[in-house]
């Protein structure tokens, strides 16, 4: 179904989901408290059927003081997108895993905790994926300073 | 007096072997270093042991192979002259084979040609 | 439910569970950095029993360069050459997703002559990386006469790039707003020249390889991965099609010229190492046909729509566009706030999926099988790292 | 222990015709070793695909200068070709597999990220700029990702170290300065005092204009091209 009515749908599996302006394509934004629950529906949900998770990353809204998490779903079944996005605070980002329900978010959450620092709630092997294990800082924050960097000379 | 020939050959075979190793022994710099002596592991250092029990079937395996490869050994020399012996040295080389066949059916049944 | 944070070392710890003393014991090997099957800096900590691998623990990040962070510094034209240094097989159509992305954010209208060109561009590419994937395959599986066989062919292709873009393997060439160049005038005829060329090679790419009874033998049924599991990790390309599930972004999606062509997506039906080469094989064949039915009639018209020095700004907002490349389906997602350069760039590569296929399918097979599947998987690896 | 070639020059260089034979043992030795060179296949990114085939594809190959065994394993290779960009995590690898190799061993940094980490010299957290940060480096051969003859040029030019650069009693060629490998009559104050001028001159680089530029030559007939045929892109 196309992106308009996908919307009520979901509006209507999860009451306090707002959709997200200023995205091209179908998107919703979900509070902390009930994103797994709409996760899971999103997967088992014959409606949806979103069985493949394309895409999870983290944006680091340092204004606004918090990191917005990007999952890029879609359902083979029936052909359309979804872009579900949740946002918590910079200080402790803790986010619940959707390990379960998509098995690549094992690692993809890997990723966005070893550039970000996002903390995933019950993900069970939780390290950094490109970085040594001892390094120190998240290199993808806005603030993170490196004196190893090298800016380019204007 | 015409094995001779296989002094000249056993010279050339060791010249061979130990002149290569001589070479790089008299030639090659020599400097052992800490990390040089360190096994190789795709640059990696190694994790755990490498002292572990494994499958005894890789043992005996090997030697199998070392049973028929002496057989083998064995069979060559005997092909070059049985002709001039005729059929005692065929029957007596026929007895060799077949004992060792049957060894090879005992070892094949009692399963030790499964792989793991 | 507790956050709990492990490190490499305590990952890679044996469990002391010897039940009987007799049992054999598994040991842990590094299928290190540097090492000639794993096709780049990709190391897989093995936990072995004996021969059999039980685990594969893939480490990343030997290659991690920091693409997404150089992007937040780069204009949106800049960043377009750092695609090709990702998946450098097939950095034409990392180049046109980069493009499309921009393109559709700013909503840059194309003419035909540009996406005819690009689709072509785009399938000469697929083709060049299947002949190396199948040459280096033939490799790890022992057989050293499809290197030489796959890498002659493909320096065929790298020539007609060469002579149009000017460079066999980092393009740069389609910007946001068109082509860097238009094509040589010799484009059309060394096309032609290479398919009548290489449609007899790819038979005999079937009688040598193909046919060869050892390769059957350790390709039929090993590595099996069902479609439901090649979806959850996300697997895309020819390693989801080979497991039966059917999508092709250049079906699904039809951008740029592929909804005017007539060719078929190819699918395998298990999921082995076997349906995973059978169907890159199908694949070039297909690219052919669609190489075939657009050399010819290639549409007047100018090469680049928007005059290169325009900067280019895209209004606020996200955008997450996806192609399909000669791996699978390569996602690039900007956050633009207005500025010249973008406020977050993510890609979301092929390889990054295909390669935890590895650790799904791997278990219980021998090392020599190992290699098999990682090699079936085509995964390169600074598309990985980013 | 290397006996001739530590312990037996001290003994002979002082009797007469000594160091004669010295040196012509050095030329012997030298010879052996610049034209059985052994790559080490260390290819970390796309420069490993362009050095796949100019070691071991058809059209470009190595074997005619003697560095067509390309061996996994550093105890049996004697050339370490670096390809493809160096990152933080892989420097203590690269060095481990450095010392790894037997003397005497030569280091080739092909490609731009290995000579000053190339595209990804700024804004990079992670990228080695150089890797001869990390282990000495022999030759450098610039590209991104450099053509297989610029290897080829790369190897001749350290195989030409190798047989006028080394004694036998100090091997390894870095002490003689690479400039050796410049064209003769050419001082490397003259490419410095060229680069400054043409950086100033042209420092946007104008398609057009250079496109012009190249149609003028092409109608006098000074076109180069590689197979033959004149190419004038039009």
């Amino acid at each position: 179904m196309d992106s308009a009515n996908l919307l009520t749908a979901v509006a209507a599996a999860e009451p306090n989901a707002k959709p997200r302006e200023k995205a091209d394509r179908a998107a919703v934004q979900v509070p902390v408290g009930n994103f797994s629950a709409l996760m899971k529906r999103l997967r088992n949900d014959s409606a949806f059927a979103f069985d493949m998770l394309c895409d999870h990353t983290a944006i680091d809204w340092s204004e606004q003081g918090s990191f917005e998490l990007v999952y890029q779903l879609y359902s083979t079944v029936h052909g359309h997108y979804l872009m579900v996005t949740t946002s918590v605070p910079r200080v402790n980002p803790i986010v619940p895993t959707v390990r379960e329900y998509w098995r690549i978010a094992e690692f993809q959450e890997r990723e966005v905790y070893d550039m970000f620092g996002v903390l995933y709630d019950g993900h069970p092997d939780l390290r950094r994926l490109f970085l040594e294990d001892d390094w120190k800082g998240f290199p993808l924050r806005k603030d993170y300073k490196d004196e190893f960097m090298l800016e380019r000379p204007e | 007096m015409d094995y001779f020939l296989i002094v000249p050959f056993t010279l050339l075979a060791a010249l061979f072997v130990f002149g290569g190793l001589a070479a790089s022994f008299l030639v090659a710099p020599h400097r052992p270093g800490k990390v040089k002596n360190s096994p190789y592991e795709c640059g990696e250092k190694t994790i755990g042991t490498s002292w572990v029990q494994f499958n005894v079937g890789y043992y005996l395996f090997a030697l199998m192979f070392l049973v028929f490869d002496v057989e083998a050994a064995f069979l060559y020399p005997w092909a070059l002259v049985f002709r001039e012996f005729g059929a005692v040295a065929l029957i007596e080389a026929g007895i060799f084979i077949l004992v060792l066949i049957a060894g090879f059916i005992y070892a094949w049944k009692k399963g030790a040609l499964e792989w793991v | 439910m507790s956050v709990h944070i492990t490190t490499l070392d305590d990952r890679v710890r044996l469990r002391k569970d010897d039940s009987s003393p007799l049992s054999t014991q598994e040991y842990f090997v590094n299928m290190g950095p540097q090492h000639p099957s794993t096709h780049g800096v990709l190391r897989l900590v093995l936990k072995l029993d004996g021969e059999t691998v039980r685990e594969v623990i893939p480490v990343l990040g030997y290659i991690h360069r920091g693409i997404e962070k150089m992007g937040e510094h780069q204009s949106y034209r800049q960043f377009v050459h750092l695609s090709d240094r990702l998946d450098y097989l097939s950095a034409l159509i990392n180049n046109w997703a980069v493009s499309m992305t921009i393109e559709k954010a700013a909503n840059i209208e194309l003419n035909d002559r540009i996406q005819v060109i690009r689709t072509l561009m785009a399938e000469l590419q697929r083709i060049q990386s299947h002949q190396l994937w199948w040459g280096v395959f033939g490799m790890d599986l022992g057989a050293f006469t499809p290197f030489l066989y796959g890498f002659r062919d493909r320096e065929i292709i790298a020539d007609i790039f060469e002579e149009t873009v000017g460079a066999r393997l980092t393009m740069n060439y389609i910007q946001p707003g068109g082509l860097m160049y238009d094509i040589h005038p010799g484009f059309v005829k060394r096309v032609k020249a290479f398919l009548k060329y290489f449609k007899p090679k790819l038979a005999e790419y079937e009688t040598l390889l193909s046919g060869n009874v050892i390769l059957q033998e350790r390709l039929r049924g090993v590595g099996r991965m069902d479609g439901q599991t090649a979806l959850s990790i996300g697997a895309t390309g020819p390693v989801l099609r080979a497991s039966g599930v059917p999508l092709d972004l250049r079906k699904s999606e039809a951008y740029g010229s592929y909804g005017k062509v007539a060719f078929d997506v190819v699918v395998g039906k298990n999921g082995d190492c076997w349906d995973r080469y059978w169907v890159r094989l199908e694949e070039m064949r297909q690219s052919m046909k669609i190489v075939e039915q657009l050399i010819d009639n290639i549409p007047e018209g100018k090469h680049m729509v928007m005059k290169p020095a325009v900067k280019i700004k895209l209004p606020e907002g996200s955008y997450y566009n996806q192609v399909e490349t000669a791996r699978g389906i390569l996602g690039v997602y900007i956050v633009s706030d207005g500025k010249e350069s973008p406020y977050r760039v993510h890609l979301r590569t092929p390889n990054f999926n295909n390669l935890w296929a590895i650790t799904e399918t791997a278990a219980n097979w021998r090392l020599g099988d190992l290699v098999a599947i990682l090699s079936s998987l085509d995964v390169v690896v600074p598309d990985i790292d980013r | 222990m290397g006996i001739i070639t530590e312990k037996l020059p001290c003994y002979i260089e002082p009797i007469p015709g000594g160091s004669l034979l010295l040196t012509s043992m050095d030329a012997v030795i030298n010879w052996s070793r610049a034209n059985s060179l052994w790559p080490l296949t260390f290819g970390t990114s796309c420069c490993a695909i362009e050095m796949m085939m100019a070691t071991g594809a058809p059209r470009h190959d190595t074997s005619r200068f003697g560095a067509e065994v390309a061996r996994p394993s550093p105890r049996q290779a004697d050339l370490l070709v670096i390809a493809g960009t160096i990152v933080r995590r892989m420097a203590p690898r690269l060095k481990t597999l450095y010392e790894q190799m037997g003397e005497p061993r030569y280091v080739m940094a092909t490609g731009s990220c290995a000579i000053s980490g190339g595209p990804f010299m700024y804004n990079s957290y992670s990228t080695i700029r150089g890797a001869d940060e990390i282990i000495p480096v022999d030759v450098y051969v610039p590209g991104c990702p450099p053509r297989a003859e610029a290897f080829f040029y790369g190897l001749l030019t350290l195989q030409k170290l190798i047989k006028e650069g080394e004694t036998v009693r100090k091997p390894g060629v870095r002490r003689k300065p690479v400039l050796s490998a410049l064209p003769p009559g050419i001082t490397l104050d003259q490419i410095r005092a060229e680069m400054a001028t043409v950086l100033k001159s042209d420092a946007i680089v104008n398609v057009e204009q250079a496109a012009k530029k190249l149609e003028k030559e092409s109608q006098d007939g000074q076109c180069e091209s590689a197979d033959g045929c004149c190419c004038s892109r039009t």
